[in-house]
């Protein structure tokens, strides 16, 4: 079970209409070379999870430049203005959540958990649709999980099995991700033997990772 | 006062506010200043929600790390001691009630503390990012802003008209007009710059300011 | 057959069972004899719950790890390519479906699938551990258990009377005299040991069995 | 603001009646001279937060052997007979909570959440006195957080700000209950300067950790 495999291979299981989660934020800790791929090979409609959708010519931002996205689930699009263009335009539907939330939700998703309760959005438009419920006196929002068909997770480091270590604040949205997908394609910039990352150091265990694709240094 | 001297007193004012050992959390924009002003002998841990916690100064020229920016994404450093983790975590922190101080920008605040800071219907929908859960979270929310907007009308309000953020959430309203603090009883004008007179304070102040017998002097360095 | 053949016979076949890739969580007991028997060709991981994958055999005497044990406090090894983690992440695992097969040991399992092994009210009460997350996330619950208690009881019913460990969880019951499946049908005897009759099996069971057309000799090398 | 501290002055902050999370699993990553130093102290009617209750003769084993324990809250006392002896003979209250649901209630205690949703305890006496909360079509249990007074951590290394590094399986419950209590003293088996641990490899924040006390090697 080599998982190491050519771009062509990954990209052949991006398809339209799928929901993709993307690690990064704004573009640092996101699989360039996956997104470019994508770009070229031409998929559509696709809902992408991701923190936010970065820059024009930046990360989860490219996808959007390009009409590839009809759906973003995110915290933040105020660094890309074709996002809102297309938003205001009704071009694309985007859907804010604050950024706990979002991240939680995704944890949520790869834990078989069916939800959780948080403080954050009481009071404000993010409550609207949602269940609220009280415990000692406390209000909380009910938020549900989220999963995603492929993550795409950018590491610094992987070993054959998929062992990943991620580097500075490029982890970010990475490791919970790669927990909630049916299917997870790692970009590394950096490919090892089997036993060179210490299990104590690996931050995602390789159980989780499908497909490994060199990524550039 | 022109509109940097006016950002400096505030950043540097709410830098006497944190204490030895806080760990705070600085918004995109003026907030990050803060950082600059912090007391030599204070230790203050800056935490970054895009995933650390030691979030040190700018990087000289040709140093920065592609893989290492703050939440606003530009290139930043960490400091010895400093540690990294994924965005779960990061967000545990905060929402857990592990930041002592978190200073955010406003569009609006309003007498019970209600903030709006992140969007205006049909115009401007940036997004929240992280600011819902750093209001609800920090054990300490602090407004850095300018007293009124950019058309000198006031941004501290009876209610907020746009959007909230948090529902009554603000501890501190530092502005270079005053020192405001949300109170039960409403807002209190801790402190006011000299160069203004209690009067014209409230008059840039929509919501009702309770000037307290012993209102003190807004002093920075 | 003595308890260790019959033992051996039951985590032979669970082994079997087994396919190249899966991660497995056996349980304590007679479960952990399974990762004895997996055939060569096979790579399967190994999850512990107290914080890991790539469980490895016991190390040899003398070169044991006080920080290195699996969920039953054993000494053990890990192979080239596991990694550790924290019992939060550990559970994310088990109850987020990343488990393809647990094996547990059973007091009692019924036609429906339902299992009971984690206690005997005012006798044994051991404490569920992991049991009722690994049988509820585990993509495929197989139960590795003698066929009858040590009185010689049924062990599979109709309807579990003690406490139960999940609902409706089981997929696969294996012991010494055959291999049954848990349907929408009720249990279907897969295989049974030729050292038995049908007859012989359903005295011992006291659910009703649904024998095939196409019963198998359980067959294990 | 150094953390180091005499074992004597970590104890100090330990007092009658406190709930107290203890990291390890069967005694694994257990502080046990912290241990050793409340039994020879001698509070009581403590309310403990941990895994199992281990050995008779190991972690908190020796706490519930010496009477110290009011209340526990565990997934398993099977390996320490004298649990069991005291809740039958009614001298200890023990609640015992599935292994996952516990991790999560101590995750969920310290990132501020209200609670969570779990499938884990459904049509089980778990149940009882639970909300149960139906998402689409599937029901799960509505789990509260759990907190508590001190976290007693076990760590490989330390550094002098509080920056943890665990070892192997000794990890497990330490790194969640680090973030779930008001205070939290670490045992360190080795103590070295700031800047000593890499920041990508720290495993618990120095942020959460107040005391830090000598362990032995």
């Amino acid at each position: 079970m080599d998982k190491i495999v050519s771009l062509e291979k990954a990209l052949e299981k991006i398809k339209d209409g799928m929901t993709i989660m993307i690690g990064g934020f704004l573009g640092v800790g996101t699989p360039e070379k996956l997104i470019d791929g994508m770009i070229e090979k031409g998929v559509k409609d696709l809902t992408i999870i991701a923190n936010d959708t970065a820059f024009p010519e930046v990360g989860v931002g490219k996808l959007v430049v390009n009409k590839m996205v009809k759906h973003v689930q995110t915290s933040h699009i105020g660094t890309n203005p074709e996002t809102g263009r297309q938003m205001n335009a009704g071009e694309t539907e985007v859907e804010l959540i604050p950024q706990g939330t979002l991240a939680e939700r995704i944890r949520c998703g790869g834990a078989g958990l069916g939800g959780f309760l948080t403080p954050t959005g009481i009071g404000t438009i993010v409550e609207e649709g949602k269940r609220k419920i009280k415990i000692r006196d406390k209000e909380y929002l009910l938020e549900l999980p989220l999963k995603a068909d492929v993550a795409l997770i950018k590491a610094h480091k992987a070993d054959k099995k998929g062992n990943l270590v991620y580097r500075k604040s490029a982890r970010n949205f990475n490791p919970i991700m790669a927990m909630a997908a049916d299917l997870v394609i790692a970009e590394a910039q950096e490919i090892v033997e089997v036993g060179e990352i210490d299990p104590d150091e690996v931050m995602t265990p390789g159980i989780f990772v499908d497909m490994i694709v060199r990524g550039d240094k | 006062m022109d509109k940097n001297k006016k950002r400096e007193l505030i950043v540097k004012r709410i830098a006497k506010e944190l204490k030895d050992g806080d760990i705070v959390n600085l918004g995109i924009g003026m907030p990050t200043m803060v950082a600059n002003y912090v007391n030599e002998g204070k230790e203050i841990i800056f935490q970054s929600e895009n995933g650390f916690v030691g979030l040190g100064p700018r990087p000289e020229k040709g140093q920065e790390d592609s893989d290492l920016t703050n939440a606003g994404g530009q290139p930043v450093t960490i400091i010895p001691g400093g540690a990294f983790f994924d965005s779960a975590t990061s967000f545990a922190i905060i929402r857990g009630g592990h930041v002592d101080v978190t200073v955010l920008g406003a569009l609006q605040v309003d007498e019970k503390g209600n903030l709006a800071n992140w969007m205006i219907p049909g115009k401007l929908v940036p997004g929240m990012g992280g600011a819902m859960d750093l209001t609800v979270g920090a054990k300490k929310v602090i407004i850095a802003m300018e007293h009124t907007s950019k058309k000198g009308d006031p941004k501290i309000l009876k209610k907020c008209t746009l959007p909230l953020t948090a529902k009554e959430e603000v501890d501190l309203i530092v502005t270079e007009m005053g020192v405001i603090e949300v109170t039960d009883k409403g807002l209190v004008l801790k402190e006011i710059n000299p160069a203004f007179t209690v009067e014209e304070v409230q008059k840039k102040t929509e919501a009702e300011l309770i000037i307290p017998d012993d209102l003190k002097e807004m002093v920075v360095d």
